[in-house]
């Protein structure tokens, strides 16, 4: 009886860890939806956002180390600090700007190529933002708070515990993190529904030549998707910097998405969502359950058998339709 | 012609650095990548000592002390590029702050005939001289710092672990896993039940684990975590409400930044530490003179009197002293690597002659012989002060138990000399 | 009109079907290998070893293998690093379980056992396609570094869970433990190399390497000529796991000395290996040198640069060294997205043609 | 329909002699779902000759093909080849029994050159282990040049011999159309089946293509079974010929016959495109 009660806490958890998965896992899927490009780059997008939303908030200088390594000098800091809503909308802003640089230095030049190497060119992006975002604000871990509540929720615990003896843990940043995902893909999905942008964008996914030929600037298309995806990664990098302080791993939370975008399918927002919950249920449940038979630290991979298993299944994946081969 | 311009140019770009003639400490640092913000602190700390000599006393023995610094991103195959790109500039003993590189340096030394420095991490049984006679891990090693930690925790239950339950949480990797068969020999010797829960590199991801210890409801949990497993780990300890007094780090998990990000809930964490920390030290007046205000201290002295700081410094602290020694012995300033080794191996470091550098009571008394290479392995603990943002220590030097180290340190020398061939020799 | 064909008659199919069909390039193949195998290692030393001409051999091993996966197949993986874990830790079980077999035998069983585990992860790609698939090989990569970190066996029960290679000989000179020279080092990794090169070129001119071509173009229209897709996928698994393996063999036991499965095969790896592909060019053996080269040679180059010549700060530099890496990256795929070998084709078009463009 | 057992053939009015029959289809259906794209279509191919198969767009005729051809594995029927009943073959184990085909939308290999992409075609000639090909010399140079000789053969026979390096990618669509006959050529086939050979061609381009079609018939003796738009070249070429609308059979036999059924005329010649 106390196993399952555990289960089921290990179930919950397991979904609000997909929740955060599925953020990730949400900026992955605008882009290639949009764009056809399987952004390498997402989880250092994640990581570039948060730095930068630190160091705004802070009043970082940037490029504090350079400009003191060339001229000698000791500036640090302005001095002031932002309140964290200014402090996110001009991160958001940067983001943007980073969208429009990003389409305008790279993607411009690749129209057309094949796939892999427009992965190849988002891994290039990888490595240069990974390296701007150190230089400019530094490679020190940083603690991010706009805010956000953690730990324990407290009336989670009692009311378990009334009711089956034993108090569940939910951490309170997780279920602000269910709500934001909330928010945000009813945002989006309003967006996309009834803007005229929006359905542009949905014109571009379905058929790039044809929503070219009803006069949809791609290019538009480009800056606007890689800005939202932009935007996706600051919330993602809002999230698990609060959990773990903004620093080079948190780049690596991409690898954590990658399962869920093979369950989700790359081109399903519905899949990333669901993918996640899946993905994170599953690697915790497994880790709570045959964990400790060999020997534990197994989510690292079982996320990505779960989701392998499942493809060979069903290769079009969670939503995908019935492919049907053609010559 | 394009083609020769090109090789022209590469030619430039690879040759190595030219051989000095000074002292040379390479400082095999790591300032990027997933440790990066750990790296950084430590390798400011071991360049500022150094400077600080060469500034104060113009070197050491009369000799200027080289510290060409290589960045090896904790990657065990740049750590082999810096190695032979500075092996030949005349220099004596390394030290890469990375367990990985350690191991790929320890056969090298040997044939090249460098020192190799590792305080506090690297390979346990290095300890043993008899078959690693190049290597030397003093003050303290892994599975000291695991004894240390019961120890303490045997204090504080007036000698009676009986009964109570411990969590081992770990790096899963070859760091991590060093101390457990120390932990388990300490919990057949006094009872405890002890609990393994592994955390796969990177480690921000560590709910599974936390929830299995919110179920356990372990009495302690003993950490051996590095970069950001340890700030998901802190932070998941007090999401859980799991007592921070009882939660102790190894010094690997024992930093300013594995702490701030947490916030006030990381009060009263504990972390062991083999030296001290803080500016409470005279010699930071010196640091202050010579190097801040002469803007000479590494990367602007953003660091100073950290704990990685003050460990990174420690490490120079032991290599400056053993190459007064070396110099002592040979009787002249300009040493060999062969002479270094000779140092460290009479080196002895007491608390006067800590107080005389101007920090006493930074570390622990060093006493080292050719079998013993790893001094006394004592470490003490320090807790961590959210309010006043700052470690304070709060137990003694404390000695491990050597009764359960000392035939793991021998088994395991053995294994490796019977690997590699080694007769070990006599001491 | 320094390098031209003109004149160059073939008289049988053998003559056309050689694989420097240019008199000229011939010559500097030759050239190469003589300057390769008869120059570099008398004049080597431990740090042009170590830092470059080692690993950029044993790279350009594995890139040969994942180039015959990806670059023939079109098969995407991003396993490299676990099928390099495999070889390692396959070399050292074999190495202290038979100290007496030669160390070439060793690897070579290496490889063989990777081409074996290579092919077992190699069977979801009957069912799963492109990107998909690239994800789903990280499943091999991740498990692959668990099971080597959690199970004792594979690292003799040592307390660390470190391997570590002992002393081997060819012919008498160590090539692997502390003592090896670093000629010995650079010359098994350099046989091996050359070795495999010529096994690659081979395989991938004659009836396998067509099918690997052909189910890579147009799968459906290869199995309805007659490709059995089940074969083909495997054995481009299992070849090319051969060659990975025998990297990993060599990456673990010549170059490193001692290893840690989640820190020399972690995912970088698997990433830096496709990188390398990718740069040199996909389906080409020559661009499987060139982009090792390119991977190797570059961040060594920028950080003596950087730090050696200009002074900076090593972390500063690092930082720059990645934004210029990356930016490179992006460059050479603007300018010829099909990679270093296109590119060098492409010169040598020119070069045909000059001074006369047209 | 059960004169598919007669062991005898015909003579055409070219005075060719056609042979016993090669394939028979008994029956066939095929289903996507709940659509039938076949429904219970017989009919056979005989040994020389040339069999056409028309008919509106979404007649079936691509699916008959692919049935043929064992890509698509029909619900219900038989398919009998060389007086053996085929089981559901995989296509490459068709392909080994001796049908090689052509495809509609070109599939040819882009990123091989035009002599590799014909070499493809004889990989069933080719039986070298790995270890052979790996080391290159001797046996298997052998053979690669053995059939590099063949497949010259066919290069001369189409004519191509000037674009034998030239990545497929590179040539224009007539060519490529030409490539992929040269592939199929090179398996040796007994049943050659070609799909929409002539689709998009200007005149010359189909002309040539006749000609080859007919001189492959000619010099090789192989079947050649096909689907064609352009009536003309039908006619011509074809000894006999399918009708096929809305997946089912209404109509059989040689030109002239068919060009006479008035069930034809009506469904397919009525509202004829081309």
């Amino acid at each position: 009886m106390d196993q399952l009660i555990y289960a089921a806490e290990v179930f919950l958890n397991g979904l609000m860890t997909g929740v955060m998965y599925a953020l990730v896992a949400l900026g992955f899927v605008l882009i290639f939806k949009a764009s056809g490009v399987f952004n390498y780059a997402q989880g250092v997008l994640a990581l570039f956002a948060a730095l930068t939303l630190v160091g705004i908030q802070q009043g970082q200088v940037p490029f504090a180390h350079l400009i003191n390594a060339v001229l000698g000098t000791h500036i640090e800091s302005f001095g002031w600090t932002v309140p964290a809503f200014l402090a996110v909308l001009l991160t958001a802003l940067v983001m943007i700007l980073l969208a429009f640089l990003i389409e305008k230095l790279v993607l411009q030049h690749l129209v057309g190529q094949e796939p892999i190497i427009l992965f190849m060119a988002t891994i290039g992006l990888a490595y240069f933002l990974e390296g701007l975002g150190d230089v400019m604000w530094g490679a020190d871990i940083k603690r991010l708070d706009v805010g956000l509540p953690q730990g324990i929720s407290d009336s989670i615990e009692t009311v378990t515990d009334q009711w089956f003896g034993y108090g569940f843990f939910i951490d309170r940043l997780d279920i602000w993190a269910t709500a934001i995902a909330a928010l945000l893909v009813a945002a989006l999905v309003a967006f996309s529904q009834f803007t005229k942008q929006g359905r542009a964008m949905r014109a571009v996914a379905d058929d790039h030549q044809a929503a070219l030929s009803v006069g949809i600037s791609l290019r538009f298309i480009w800056v606007m998707v890689w800005s939202i995806a932009g935007f996706v990664a600051l919330v993602a990098g809002i999230m698990w910097g609060t959990k773990s302080g903004v620093q080079f791993s948190l780049s690596l939370i991409a690898l954590k998405a990658l399962p869920v975008l093979m369950l989700g399918g790359f081109t399903s927002i519905p899949g990333a969502i669901v993918g996640g919950l899946i993905i994170g249920v599953g690697e915790k449940l497994f880790e709570f359950l045959i964990g400790p038979m060999i020997g534990g630290a197994t989510e690292n991979w079982f996320a990505y058998v779960l989701a392998l298993i499942f493809l060979v299944f069903r290769p079009q994946g969670l939503f995908g339709e019935r492919i049907i081969e053609r010559v | 012609m394009r083609t020769k311009l090109i090789a022209l140019t590469a030619a430039g770009l690879m040759a190595g650095a030219p051989a000095m003639a000074d002292l040379v400490v390479p400082n095999l640092s790591y300032r990027t990548g997933a440790y990066g913000a750990n790296g950084t602190q430590y390798a400011d700390g071991f360049n500022d000592y150094f400077a600080l000599l060469n500034e104060r006393d113009g070197g050491i023995g009369g000799e200027i002390v080289q510290v060409p610094e290589c960045e090896t991103a904790y990657n065990t195959e740049k750590g082999i590029e810096c190695y032979e790109e500075t092996k030949d500039t005349g220099a004596l003993v390394y030290n890469p702050l990375s367990t990985g590189i350690t191991y790929q340096l320890i056969p090298k030394v040997s044939v090249d005939k460098k020192v190799l420095y590792t305080p506090g991490y690297g390979r346990t049984s290095a300890k043993n001289g008899k078959v690693f006679e190049w290597v030397f891990n003093a003050p303290a090693n892994y599975w000291d710092g695991a004894s240390v930690a019961i120890k303490y925790l045997l204090d504080e239950n007036g000698g009676d672990l009986s009964g109570k339950k411990i969590a081992l949480v770990f790096h899963n990797s070859a760091y991590g896993k060093e101390p457990i068969r120390t932990l388990q020999g300490l919990a057949e010797k006094h009872g405890f039940e002890l609990s393994e829960v592994p955390v796969d590199a990177p480690g921000q991801e560590q709910k599974s684990q936390w929830l299995q210890i919110r179920r356990d409801k372990p009495d302690y949990v003993i950490m051996y975590g590095w970069g950001v497993m340890n700030q998901a780990a802190i932070q998941e300890a007090a999401n859980i409400r799991f007592p921070m007094e009882n939660f102790i780090g190894i010094w690997w998990s024992g930093s300013e930044v594995d702490v701030l990000p947490v916030g006030d809930k990381a009060n009263g964490y504990k972390a062991l530490t083999f030296n001290g920390v803080g500016m409470d030290y005279p010699i930071y007046e010196d640091i202050k003179t010579y190097l801040l205000d002469t803007d000479k201290a590494s990367q602007g002295g953003e660091h100073v009197g950290s704990a990685l700081y003050s460990r990174g410094m420690y490490a120079a602290v032991v290599i400056s002293e053993a190459i007064r020694k070396a110099q002592e012995l040979a009787g002249v300033s300009d040493i060999s690597p062969e002479q270094l080794r000779d140092g460290f191996e009479q080196l002895e470091i007491t608390p006067e002659r800590l107080t005389e550098i101007g920090l006493p009571d930074f570390g622990p008394e060093i006493r080292m012989s050719c079998e013993n290479h790893g001094g006394s392995g004592m470490a003490r603990l320090q807790q961590w002060d959210a309010a006043a943002k700052q470690w304070n220590l709060i137990s003694e030097f404390t000695e491990p138990d050597q009764e359960i180290l000392a035939p793991l340190i021998e088994e395991d020398s053995a294994a490796y000399a019977k690997e590699s061939g080694i007769t070990p020799r006599d001491c | 009109m320094l390098y031209r064909e003109a004149g160059d008659f073939k008289t049988s199919y053998r003559e056309d079907g050689q694989t420097f069909p240019i008199r000229l390039d011939r010559w500097g193949y030759y050239a190469i290998l003589v300057v390769a195998f008869g120059i570099i290692p008398f004049v080597i030393n431990d740090y042009w070893a170590s830092a470059v001409l080692v690993p950029f051999l044993i790279y350009a091993i594995a890139a040969l293998g994942l180039n015959i996966l990806t670059g023939y197949g079109g098969q995407v993986s991003l396993g490299t690093g676990g099928f390099m874990a495999v070889g390692a830790y396959a070399v050292y079980k074999l190495m202290t379980a038979f100290p007496d077999v030669s160390i070439v035998i060793h690897i070579l069983l290496a490889g063989g056992i990777t081409a074996f585990v290579g092919m077992l992860f190699g069977l979801p790609s009957l069912r799963i396609k492109g990107f998909y698939l690239a994800v789903a090989t990280l499943a091999a990569q991740f498990f692959l570094v668990w099971l080597f970190n959690k199970v004792p066996w594979f690292y003799n029960y040592s307390a660390s869970g470190q391997i570590n290679a002992p002393e081997r000989t060819v012919l008498g000179w160590a090539v692997t433990g502390p003592a090896t020279s670093a000629s010995a080092k650079y010359m098994i990794c350099l046989c091996f190399a050359f070795v495999l090169a010529w096994v690659a070129r081979n395989l991938t001119r004659g009836t396998l390497g067509r099918k690997w071509m052909a189910i890579r173009d147009m799968d459906i229209a290869a199995e309805i000529i007659g490709v059995n897709p089940l074969t083909a996928k495997l054995s481009a698994f299992a070849i090319s796991s051969f060659f990975v393996g025998i990297a990993g063999a060599l990456l673990f036991s010549v170059y490193l000395g001692a290893a840690e499965v989640g820190e020399a095969f972690g995912i970088n790896k698997s990433f830096l290996v496709l990188f390398m592909i990718i740069i040199g060019g996909l389906g080409s053996i020559f661009g499987s040198f060139a982009g090792a080269a390119f991977m190797v040679l570059l961040p060594v180059m920028l950080k003596n640069l950087l730090v050696g010549t200009m002074g900076w700060p090593t972390d500063l530099a690092a930082h720059i060294e990645l934004m210029i890496v990356g930016t490179l990256i992006v460059f050479f795929l603007i300018v010829e997205p099909h990679g270093l070998a296109r590119l060098w084709a492409l010169t040598k078009e020119k070069l045909r043609l000059w001074p006369f463009p047209h | 329909m059960t004169q598919v057992q007669e062991q005898d053939g015909y003579v055409t009015a070219d005075g060719r002699q056609i042979g016993p029959v090669l394939m028979d289809l008994r029956d066939i259906t095929l289903r996507f779902g709940g659509v039938e794209a076949i429904k219970k279509i017989s009919f056979d191919i005989r040994e020389g000759e040339i069999r056409a198969i028309i008919g509106p767009n979404g007649a079936g005729k691509s699916s008959m093909l692919n049935v043929i051809s064992g890509f698509y594995h029909p619900q219900e029927g038989e398919v009998w080849f060389k007086g053996y009943r085929r089981g559901p073959m995989k296509p490459y184990e068709v392909a080994r029994l001796g049908v090689a085909r052509t495809f509609q939308n070109i599939a040819l290999f882009d990123g091989m050159t035009v002599l590799d992409n014909i070499m493809t075609g004889r990989l069933n000639k080719m039986s070298s282990g790995i270890l052979s090909q790996a080391i290159w010399w001797g046996s298997a140079e052998r053979e690669e040049n053995h059939n590099r000789e063949q497949v010259e053969k066919i290069i001369d026979f189409l004519e191509i011999q000037n674009i034998r390096k030239t990545p497929v990618g590179r040539l224009p669509y007539g060519l490529k159309k030409r490539v992929e006959l040269a592939r199929a050529l090179a398996a040796e086939p007994q049943l050659l089946l070609l799909d929409e050979p002539m689709a998009g061609m200007n005149v010359e381009e189909k002309e040539d293509m006749s000609r080859f079609i007919l001189d492959v018939n000619d010099e090789f003796g192989t079947t050649i079974a096909l689907i064609e738009h352009d009536m003309g070249v039908v006619m011509d070429l074809s000894d006999r010929v399918v009708v096929m609308d809305y997946g089912r059979k209404i109509g059989d036999g040689t030109p002239d016959e068919v060009r006479n059924n008035k069930e034809v005329i009506d469904a397919y010649l009525g509202v004829a495109h081309d």
